[in-house]
């Protein structure tokens, strides 16, 4: 059921008595600052979640969940509410028994404890880390209902670590050396190669997150950060860099994170992460519940640059107004937009599309399925379309 | 970190002087990658008879008999020819371009649950069997090793060229996008809801 | 005991077992995805939590705890860390049941839902929060040995909401109004009053911190967000404002949150934040381990606008050096600043001191001591001094 | 929200039109503040000898008889003279600018723990209690009502003066801070760990 527009100011309104009695939240003490030395989200937000889609795969160590983008704002994801993607389950490491080797075709293969990375010099970046799947299960047609699924597979968080270049230095790299393997010290052994142009352009090594520690299943006590790139590179539980000087062609960049297209053939080394943007709200998991005025929102982000706008359709791609865009600006973070509108009950079919600092446009994805196909799994940065009906039930939908 | 005459004492030298010289037993314990030149490869053999045996032993519960794969665990052999499907079947045999990748990652990652469990032996036997049920080796006598590791050609090995997005997809740069009246009025073609695989309360696809 | 500076790559190393030996997390498979809808730290970082200091106050649901700067990095401060001062406890409000009342010197007293307030224009923000409160055991001289309690009456976060004006705005605000009263829903109802210059120039009505739902201890479901002034002021679980012609003299701007100075005159209505800095790293809690190449790192705040630069000395405030500021800059935000300097064990005397935009200079305590006295009980923004022993430890001090 | 002729249907309208008419009963509810120009007292009365009966009854087990506090609970009365002292002792007596605060604060906060529990008549006459606690009047019989309560004035009333920090502090202002050879070498004056207050097994000092 819709609320209308409310009874307007100075129209008649009936007391609540939520106001007229004192409440016992008003009258009693509450929680003491000695109850949660590590603080919890209300009980009243229990339905903000990670979810995890177990028909995906066999097993939930190697799987996914999903960020309910929904029931977010602003730019940062809380710790506690980003993506997991693992292999083999999360790798439960002490700190002091963790090591970081670096070998291969460096002056002086080394080894570091944690502490030794901490007395390198730090670096803070916020920067979104979107797994290259996000979206992937949507090529064919929409599948999922709703945005934590389509598109929850993206976290932004602000980051501190070493620039990598740091610890490469310190071991010296060799003129010959032109691509990094990365490899992480959970069961799966998770491993990637990384070229050395970016690697000593922005590359981090991170131990920190929003402030603290790494969570666990973003890597703790050591993670690769690599901005703009699919997440899959970004190795979590970094145990190793080995320098050489060519690709390893490892299992998750082959088998894995290659883009089949309709003609057989297959693309590697698709790293960078399209310009792409979603409208969080409304969305299936958070449809309109009034008439009258309301906030759309969403994010967007470019592993180019920065998004330089954002535009939103109301009518499925007909016509176009641009969103205002509301928070910090980074360079390979996401921005979040609004659009405030009058609602009335008519039928809406919401899109957004990103435009970054390339001139990028985030395609239709019809467009996008002209020229890959829809077996390439990753890579899906098509518009999104949702479909909001009269009552306010919003739908995931394919149109044409 | 030595101290230089004339310097203030809490200025920083140029070399951190952190980390520790790698061992050669540590570099060892570790550096297990193998790459499609065959660096990293071990000294060891395995034949197709042998890896069989493994594998039926350790791998079929989740990957099948013929690593046709049960239930929802990985699929590794077969689907040759089907890349162009509709739903194609991505196998080492069909997909994979390099050879090395199978040993580089049974090594690593598998058995999954105990992994790093397996002798270099067992990996060239494993890799041997899953060639051979790809009917990449025809002869379950083969035997495999460092030696004639490279010789061994991927049948979709030439199928992956570098991202050219750039390029193949340049029209997607686009310095005015059209703002108004740029389509003809949309219709619904498809619907999430109808297809009904969204978790909470509602069940997804069954497992076969 | 201290490590000295390690072998240097090169010289003779010994294996670890950690490394030649397969360690159980890489062998057997960690947690999946369906263990943690919401994450939580490592269990490697159990001390890494708010503390409170029990006999400061007689109940702890009138008191506070206090952030661990010292094991934290980057400028958000997680949201499960974030200092709590509460006067009744922390309220407990189902969301669906609060409501915002406007009155006093406005056209239309309005009530307004948690609903209706979602639907106005948003806006995303990073700011400090200071209690006033926050150093004020330090006055006669050092007294809490570590920064946690010294300075850890601050944190740091990025705010969704909505700008006061907004609201008021849509009451329609009468011409003589100018000052607001503030008031929580809480046991202590807790209320305040604002200048009405403040409350239309940058003043938020806030509903999430760091992405999602504000923290009950922050003021679940809504807090005001008061950029630069005391945290005193930021009325949680925000229940009603009311808008008049004169500041009301609550209790928290009276017998509480005015400086007495030492001629037994009191400062009332001192609401902005002097510019300030701490060392986090090294400070009591967080000793120097090594010798050789260290981190010293810290955070600066200004209620006046942004943080220009950070000084550093190593030698009880004869001799400075500039220190990097790392992250972003936002007004009324902290900035984090590093030095990054070799010790080879002898003592040092840490001191920083913050400049903001306006030229503001952070005074010593005694420079502060001679205008204020030593029974302000509030607004302590004297220089810090941490005395590093030879052996690393590090000591809270007074200096003369 | 009305929608307007020829605009476009989902631009926003000025005006929110968000909320409801708060009613005159709500207000009376929750609008129980009070200034120091008596705005907002509610009619009603209470006497010091009726005030101290209900004192000793809801607020001495934390407040102490004669509002001289219990353990760290807030003391109330006393402390005239003091706050010049080294340690000045703040109290409703002998800091308090404004009588209004004390109604405001006890109706919406007192008794801790039961708060709003209190009726106007209790509020008058536990006020009127503590200005006689603090002197301030002198008569048991003294009767403290809407009428007669802006006439009380508090002792410290004129000791509060606006924030002058920009003006008393403006030597913090300062364009170019000493950096080299800025003052004497320091010597410890002062140890935290000496006074030895700091939580985690270490103890406070004792609660008198
Ligand atoms: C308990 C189940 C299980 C067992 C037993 C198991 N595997 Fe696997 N295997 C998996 C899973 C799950 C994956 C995918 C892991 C991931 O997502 O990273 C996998 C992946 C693989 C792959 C890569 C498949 C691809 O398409 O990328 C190969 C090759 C493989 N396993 C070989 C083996 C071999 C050889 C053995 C026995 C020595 C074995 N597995 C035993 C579960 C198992
Ligand atoms: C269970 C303990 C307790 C009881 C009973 C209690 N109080 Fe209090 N009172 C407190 C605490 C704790 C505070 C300080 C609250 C805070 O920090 O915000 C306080 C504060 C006060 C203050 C303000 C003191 C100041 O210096 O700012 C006044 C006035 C007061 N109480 C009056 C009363 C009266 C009148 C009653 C009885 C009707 C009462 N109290 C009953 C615990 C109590
Ligand atoms: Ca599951
Ligand atoms: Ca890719
Ligand atoms: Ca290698
Ligand atoms: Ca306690
Ligand atoms: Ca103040
Ligand atoms: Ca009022
Ligand atoms: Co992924
Ligand atoms: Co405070």
């Amino acid at each position: 059921a819709l609320s209308a527009i409310p009874a307007l100011a100075g129209e008649t309104a009936k007391s609540e008595a939520l106001i007229t009695d004192v409440q016992d939240w008003q009258r009693y003490l509450g929680d003491g600052v000695d109850k949660h030395p590590y603080g919890v989200p209300s009980k009243f937000e229990k339905n903000v979640i990670r979810r995890d889609v177990p028909w995906l795969t066999a097993s939930a160590e190697s799987s996914v969940n999903f960020t309910p983008l929904h029931e977010l704002d602003g730019i940062i994801t809380p710790s506690g509410l980003c993506f997991e993607r693992h292999h083999g389950g999360v790798a439960e490491i002490n700190p002091a028994d963790h090591r970081l080797m670096i070998n291969g075709l460096v002056d002086k293969p080394l080894v570091f404890t944690m502490d030794d990375i901490k007395r390198m010099p730090r670096v803070n970046k916020v920067y979104f880390l979107e797994c290259a799947a996000n979206s992937g299960m949507e090529w064919r047609g929409s599948q999922l209902n709703g945005c934590q699924f389509t598109h929850g597979m993206i976290h932004n968080v602000m980051y501190t670590g070493v620039p990598l270049k740091v610890l490469l230095d310190e071991a010296g790299l060799k003129p010959n050396a032109k691509w990094l393997m990365l490899e992480g010290a959970d069961s799966a052994g998770m491993n990637r190669s990384l070229p050395i142009e970016k690697a000593l352009n922005d590359v981090m090594i991170a131990f920190a997150m929003n402030g603290e520690a790494l969570r666990p299943e973003q890597g703790y006590p050591l993670r690769v950060v690599i901005p703009g790139w699919e997440g899959n590179l970004w190795v979590k539980w970094l145990r190793r860099i080995e320098a050489g000087d060519q690709p390893w062609q490892t299992r998750e960049e082959t088998s894995k994170y290659t883009d089949l297209l309709a003609d057989g053939n297959s693309r590697k080394h698709t790293f960078v992460m399209d310009a792409k943007s979603v409208v969080t709200n409304p969305s299936p998991q958070a449809p309109l519940k009034h008439k009258g005025r309301n906030v759309l929102s969403g994010l967007a982000w470019s592993g180019r640059g920065t998004v330089k706008r954002v535009d939103v359709s109301m009518d499925g791609g007909r016509n176009w107004q641009t969103a205002r865009i509301d928070g910090p600006v980074f360079d390979k973070s996401v921005v979040r937009f609004y659009v405030d509108f009058d609602w009335n009950g008519q039928e809406l079919m919401i899109q957004s599309r990103a435009i970054d600092s390339t001139g990028y446009v985030q395609p239709s994805k019809d467009d996008l399925r002209k020229v890959r196909g829809v077996n390439s799994i990753y890579h899906n940065n098509g518009i999104q379309t949702w479909l909001v009906r009269s009552g306010g039930e919003t739908e995931n939908v394919e149109i044409g | 970190a030595q101290q230089m005459a004339g310097r203030d004492a809490t200025r920083p030298s140029a070399k951190l002087g952190l980390g520790r010289a790698a061992t050669p037993e540590e570099i060892t314990a570790w550096d297990t990658d193998v790459r499609p030149d065959g660096r990293g490869l071990p000294v060891g053999k395995g034949t197709v008879k042998q890896g069989d045996d493994l594998f039926q032993e350790k791998c079929a519960s989740c990957h099948g008999e013929f690593g046709q794969g049960v239930g929802r665990w990985p699929v590794l052999a077969g689907g040759a020819g089907t890349l162009k499907a509709d739903r194609p079947d991505k196998t080492v045999g069909s997909f994979w371009p390099d050879l090395s990748t199978v040993f580089d990652y049974i090594k690593r990652a598998m058995p999954y649950g105990n992994a790093q469990s397996l002798t270099n032996d067992e990996v060239y036997a494993l890799t041997a069997y899953i060639l051979s049920m790809n009917d990449i080796v025809k002869d379950e006598t083969f035997e495999l090793n460092e030696k004639n590791f490279t010789s061994i050609k991927m049948p979709n090995a030439a199928a992956f060229f570098e991202d050219d997005r750039e390029t193949s997809e340049k029209h997607f740069w686009n310095k005015s996008p059209c703002m108004k009246d740029c389509r003809p009025a949309p219709k619904v073609t498809g619907r999430a809801m109808a297809i009904d695989v969204t978790p909470d309360g509602k069940s997804g696809p069954k497992v076969e």
